[in-house]
């Protein structure tokens, strides 16, 4: 593993968008950066940059409008970078499911790589889902089988 | 030594990161934490806008350091102002040159930060030039007397440029708003050009707290003690003031840092220090 | 005036709040909505659970006496839970974890 | 012309405001809602109408055990069913601590907004301890969950009544510790005396709710209708007559004063007695519900047809009414004004269920 490498597991800066959901897996997302969890000591910081960041949080579903938005969002973070469903309804439209103006989960427009769930998702799952993460960028998660 | 400037800068990078935190009741980061920031900055993927990005971040990065050397090497002051004010023109050319909006916004205020603390700085270095008679660091060591018992209003009026420097609250409005312009002037920078930004600030900072140190020039200890002190007391501004606007800021800096300056050297002019 | 120095001097001197979570793990608290558990020997497939669900997490195959539950669907409400006639769902302690992939879990007679 | 969002830190809900600006300075704004619509108020006339209650908590995880209860009182309305009176109790105390864990959440995320991080954290940290409550009363920090139609689910037992006073009296001394920031500070002021200004009668005139129009001296709140059970608490709302962002934070801090109160007088008159109602027959008619959110007033209208399905159901949520006089408080002043003025109205985005599509004018 090279130094740089190393070094991206220690520094993941992340971009949180919301994909119209309800708040409680966004205040969550905040509440992971606040002194009870303050997930700064794994030096991860909200950077709100989508150019400068590693791993982009989803909250909520997909509705058609916000589709093009979020894939936008997705082509301007760098590679590489992870992919977190933060919720529910972000891994699979969850209680909106029926709702007339939802896709589903947000993996109907991006890749994402782990699924965090939840309804709200809870700061410790966050956390979990970050690590889990840090494991695929690594290298260490199980290969797709498929 | 002007090489391990960036050091200095990057551990004060991450003591600033981790007092703040504590400040705020939090574990905080890692004490190598901007480190690795700056290596993985360095192995992302680098989006570039303009073909000019690049070469003007390593613009800002050159002169920081050519500033770093010429302090160590105890050069003239005026000419590292006048460096320091380079690298952060290129700074600022690299965020007018951008698209977006939020990158314009914060070149202009950028410009504004510095037309607020390079006269500062100026007028600071013109009462050093009274009292000691040159304008070379040089020269202040070969005063003689600690500059700080003699230009003590200075060291606070500079005080008000080190907050403006780190992009503190209350003054920073271009830097680290992101409230209102997400990653301000670093916003259109990625990849290896945002790591390169970020060394050129490590230096810049250092540059200055070696400056700020030069106030106990004869002993470089007692002189970094100084310095420390004024960043531990940057941090607690940070956390104890909202941020202003930009016009409090050019008003705050200017009057304050001006009277305090005008003040010190009319109490030595009437002491008969100089003259 | 700097109203909040006290409170950042406290802070700087005092231990932080943080709870070193995944490192120590927080303490249980009673009633945590978390996952569930079916306990097939109990069920009698009245699908009551299924009806009820507002995600739709739960499916039940009644001809092969089978329960699919989905966790990443699941609102963990518990609505089920409160409505199961023969008290056969019963939540854990935990919640669930992520995974890398959605996965749903099948429980069987 | 900036945007600002749909995906922006200061505000992690997605709205488009469109800024025209000149130097600094915002000469028009342009908003563009409408990346949060799911469709819900359809998706309730397909749904189970008892399924609906989990739906209607979140529509906003915020306010979610208010949004819960509205919906739980219009199909009472519907159905004639009688709530008893300590699940009603029960509901106000629910309510008033989901209003509490709001108005500190909104205060944090103000003194952020205004680049007071340190202060930020410190709320959101005191903010833990309701949150801690809501898991301790029916274990998630969120979605509390414990109304049902006709009454509610979970009761409050010996233990945790004592843990609610006493962490209704260890909240009170948090908020005495940083309250005066918000009062007297003069940074603080700086940046919110006569920023925004909403005038009575333009208040009253755009129909402005919530905190909002009684930061402009109105005092009107749904509360003070008694429904629930704050006919008999002495309920009495909170004004300020300053119309700008620092009345409309000091109408919010007093209400956090307020919410401590009433939850601590809630649970003093709390009498024994059944907690839940069953609920007999489908819902039929028309009837209407109003209630206060911490974010205004929240009205619920539904048909129902004798059918397990609801004819129609529609939902105004505080938001919306709130994003025009927003957008007459913005004009005229800096961009560095944009993140107070914008959370001064405490825009929640997922309320506001509604589609606009902007079109810029030739």
């Amino acid at each position: 593993m090279t130094l740089v490498q190393k070094a991206r597991l220690k520094s993941l800066w992340v971009v949180h968008f919301d994909c119209g959901g309800c708040n409680g897996c966004d205040i969550e997302v905040l509440a992971a950066l606040t002194p009870k969890f303050d997930v700064e000591r794994f030096g991860i910081v909200n950077i709100g940059d989508p150019k400068q960041a590693d791993i982009m949080v989803l909250t909520g579903p997909v509705n058609h409008k916000n589709k093009r938005v979020l894939r936008d969002l997705y082509e301007e973070v760098p590679d590489p970078k992870m992919v977190i469903a933060v919720g529910t309804c972000a891994c699979t439209g969850g209680i909106f499911h029926n709702c007339p103006n939802i896709l589903g989960g947000v993996n109907k427009v991006v890749p994402v790589d782990v699924y965090v769930p939840g309804c709200a998702a809870r700061p410790e799952q966050i956390i979990d889902g970050v690590v889990l993460a840090m494991k695929k960028l690594a290298g260490e998660a199980p290969e797709e089988d498929e | 030594m002007a090489l391990a400037t960036p050091l200095i800068g990057g551990l004060l990078m991450g003591v600033d990161r981790k007092l703040t935190a504590r400040m705020q009741e939090r574990v905080g980061p890692p004490l190598a934490q901007p480190f690795y920031d700056a290596l993985k900055l360095w192995g992302k993927t680098v989006m570039i806008d303009s073909s000019l990005q690049p070469a003007l971040a390593f613009g800002y990065l050159g002169f920081a350091l050519v500033a770093a050397g010429l302090v160590t090497f105890r050069q003239n002051l005026l000419l590292v102002l006048f460096v320091t004010g380079m690298a952060d023109i290129c700074l600022t050319v690299a965020a007018f040159d951008a698209k977006s909006p939020y990158s314009y916004l914060s070149g202009r205020r950028e410009f504004l930060a510095m037309l607020s603390y390079e006269p500062v700085m100026l007028l600071a270095y013109t009462a050093i030039f009274m009292v000691t008679g040159s304008f070379t660091i040089r020269g202040i060591y070969e005063y003689g007397a600690p500059l700080l018992l003699v230009l003590p209003a200075a060291l606070v009026a500079l005080e008000i440029v080190l907050v403006i420097e780190m992009k503190k609250s209350p003054f920073d409005v271009s830097g680290h708003a992101h409230q209102e312009l997400v990653r301000g002037v670093f916003t259109e920078f990625s990849g290896y050009t945002m790591a390169l930004i970020e060394l050129g600030r490590w230096t810049k900072l250092a540059t200055t707290m070696m400056i700020l140190s030069l106030f106990w020039a004869p002993s470089p200890v007692i002189g970094g003690a100084i310095s420390l002190v004024m960043f531990f007391v940057v941090l607690m501004v940070d956390n104890l003031y909202p941020r202003l606007t930009w016009q409090r800021m050019l008003r705050t800096t200017w009057a304050v840092g001006f009277a305090l300056i005008l003040l010190n050297v009319a109490a030595l002019a009437v002491g008969g220090v100089i003259l | 005036m700097p109203r909040f120095l006290g409170n950042i001097l406290e802070n700087l001197l005092g231990k932080p709040a943080t709870v070193r979570y995944p490192f120590e793990k927080p303490e249980h608290v009673p009633g945590t909505r978390g996952e569930i558990s079916f306990d097939m020997s109990k069920c009698d497939q009245c699908q009551d659970c299924e009806r009820l669900c507002p995600s739709g997490a739960i499916e039940v195959d009644v001809e092969g006496k089978r329960i699919e539950w989905d966790p990443y669907r699941c609102i963990y409400c518990h609505l089920c839970v409160r409505s199961c006639m023969h008290e056969a769902i019963t939540p854990l302690d935990n919640v669930q974890p992520p995974g890398y992939r959605l996965e749903k879990k099948v429980f069987e007679a | 012309m900036i945007p600002f969002g749909p995906q922006h830190p200061v505000l992690p809900e997605p709205i488009q405001l469109q800024f025209y600006v000149d130097e600094e300075k915002i000469v028009d704004v342009l908003p563009n809602i409408g990346y949060v619509h799911r469709g819900i108020e359809r998706a309730m006339e397909l749904n189970d109408y008892r399924r609906n209650i989990y739906l209607c908590e979140r529509i906003c995880g915020i306010c979610n055990v208010i949004h819960g209860q509205t919906y739980a009182r219009l199909i009472e309305k519907l159905t004639g069913t009688e709530v008893p009176i300590r699940a009603r109790y029960l509901r106000t105390i629910w309510a008033e601590v989901a209003r509490l864990q709001s108005h500190l959440l909104w205060l944090g995320l103000f003194a952020e907004s205004i680049g007071f991080e340190s202060l930020f954290m410190k709320i959101w940290r005191d903010r833990e301890i309701v949150l801690e409550l809501t898991e301790a009363t029916n274990g998630h920090r969120i979605h509390m969950g414990t109304t049902v139609i006709g009454g509610v689910s979970k009761d409050l037992d010996e233990r945790l009544r004592d843990r609610y006073l006493g962490d209704m009296d260890r909240l009170r001394k948090e908020v005495d510790d940083w309250g005066h920031v918000f009062v007297k500070d003069v940074a603080f002021r700086e940046k919110t005396v006569g920023k925004g200004i909403l005038p009575k009668k333009d208040a009253v005139h755009l129909g402005a709710v919530g905190p909002v129009i009684r930061g402009s001296g109105v005092p009107r709140d749904m509360r003070s209708n008694g429904y629930g059970v704050y006919g008999e608490l002495d309920f009495e709302p909170v004004t300020h007559d300053g119309c700008d962002s620092y009345s409309r934070a000091m109408v919010r801090l007093d209400e956090t004063y307020q919410s401590i109160d009433l939850v601590k007088r809630a649970i003093d008159q709390l009498s024994e007695g059944p907690l839940v109602e069953k609920n007999e027959g489908f819902p039929d008619g028309v009837a209407m519900v109003r209630s206060e959110q911490p974010r205004g007033e929240c009205f619920y209208y539904g048909v129902g047809n004798g059918t397990i399905h609801l004819e129609r159901c529609r939902i105004r949520t505080p938001t919306l009414p709130n994003i025009p006089p927003l957008l007459q408080m913005l004009i005229g002043h800096d961009v560095a004004d944009i993140p107070t003025i914008v959370h001064s109205i405490d825009p929640c985005m997922s309320c506001t269920e509604r589609v606009t599509y902007v079109e810029e004018a030739a």
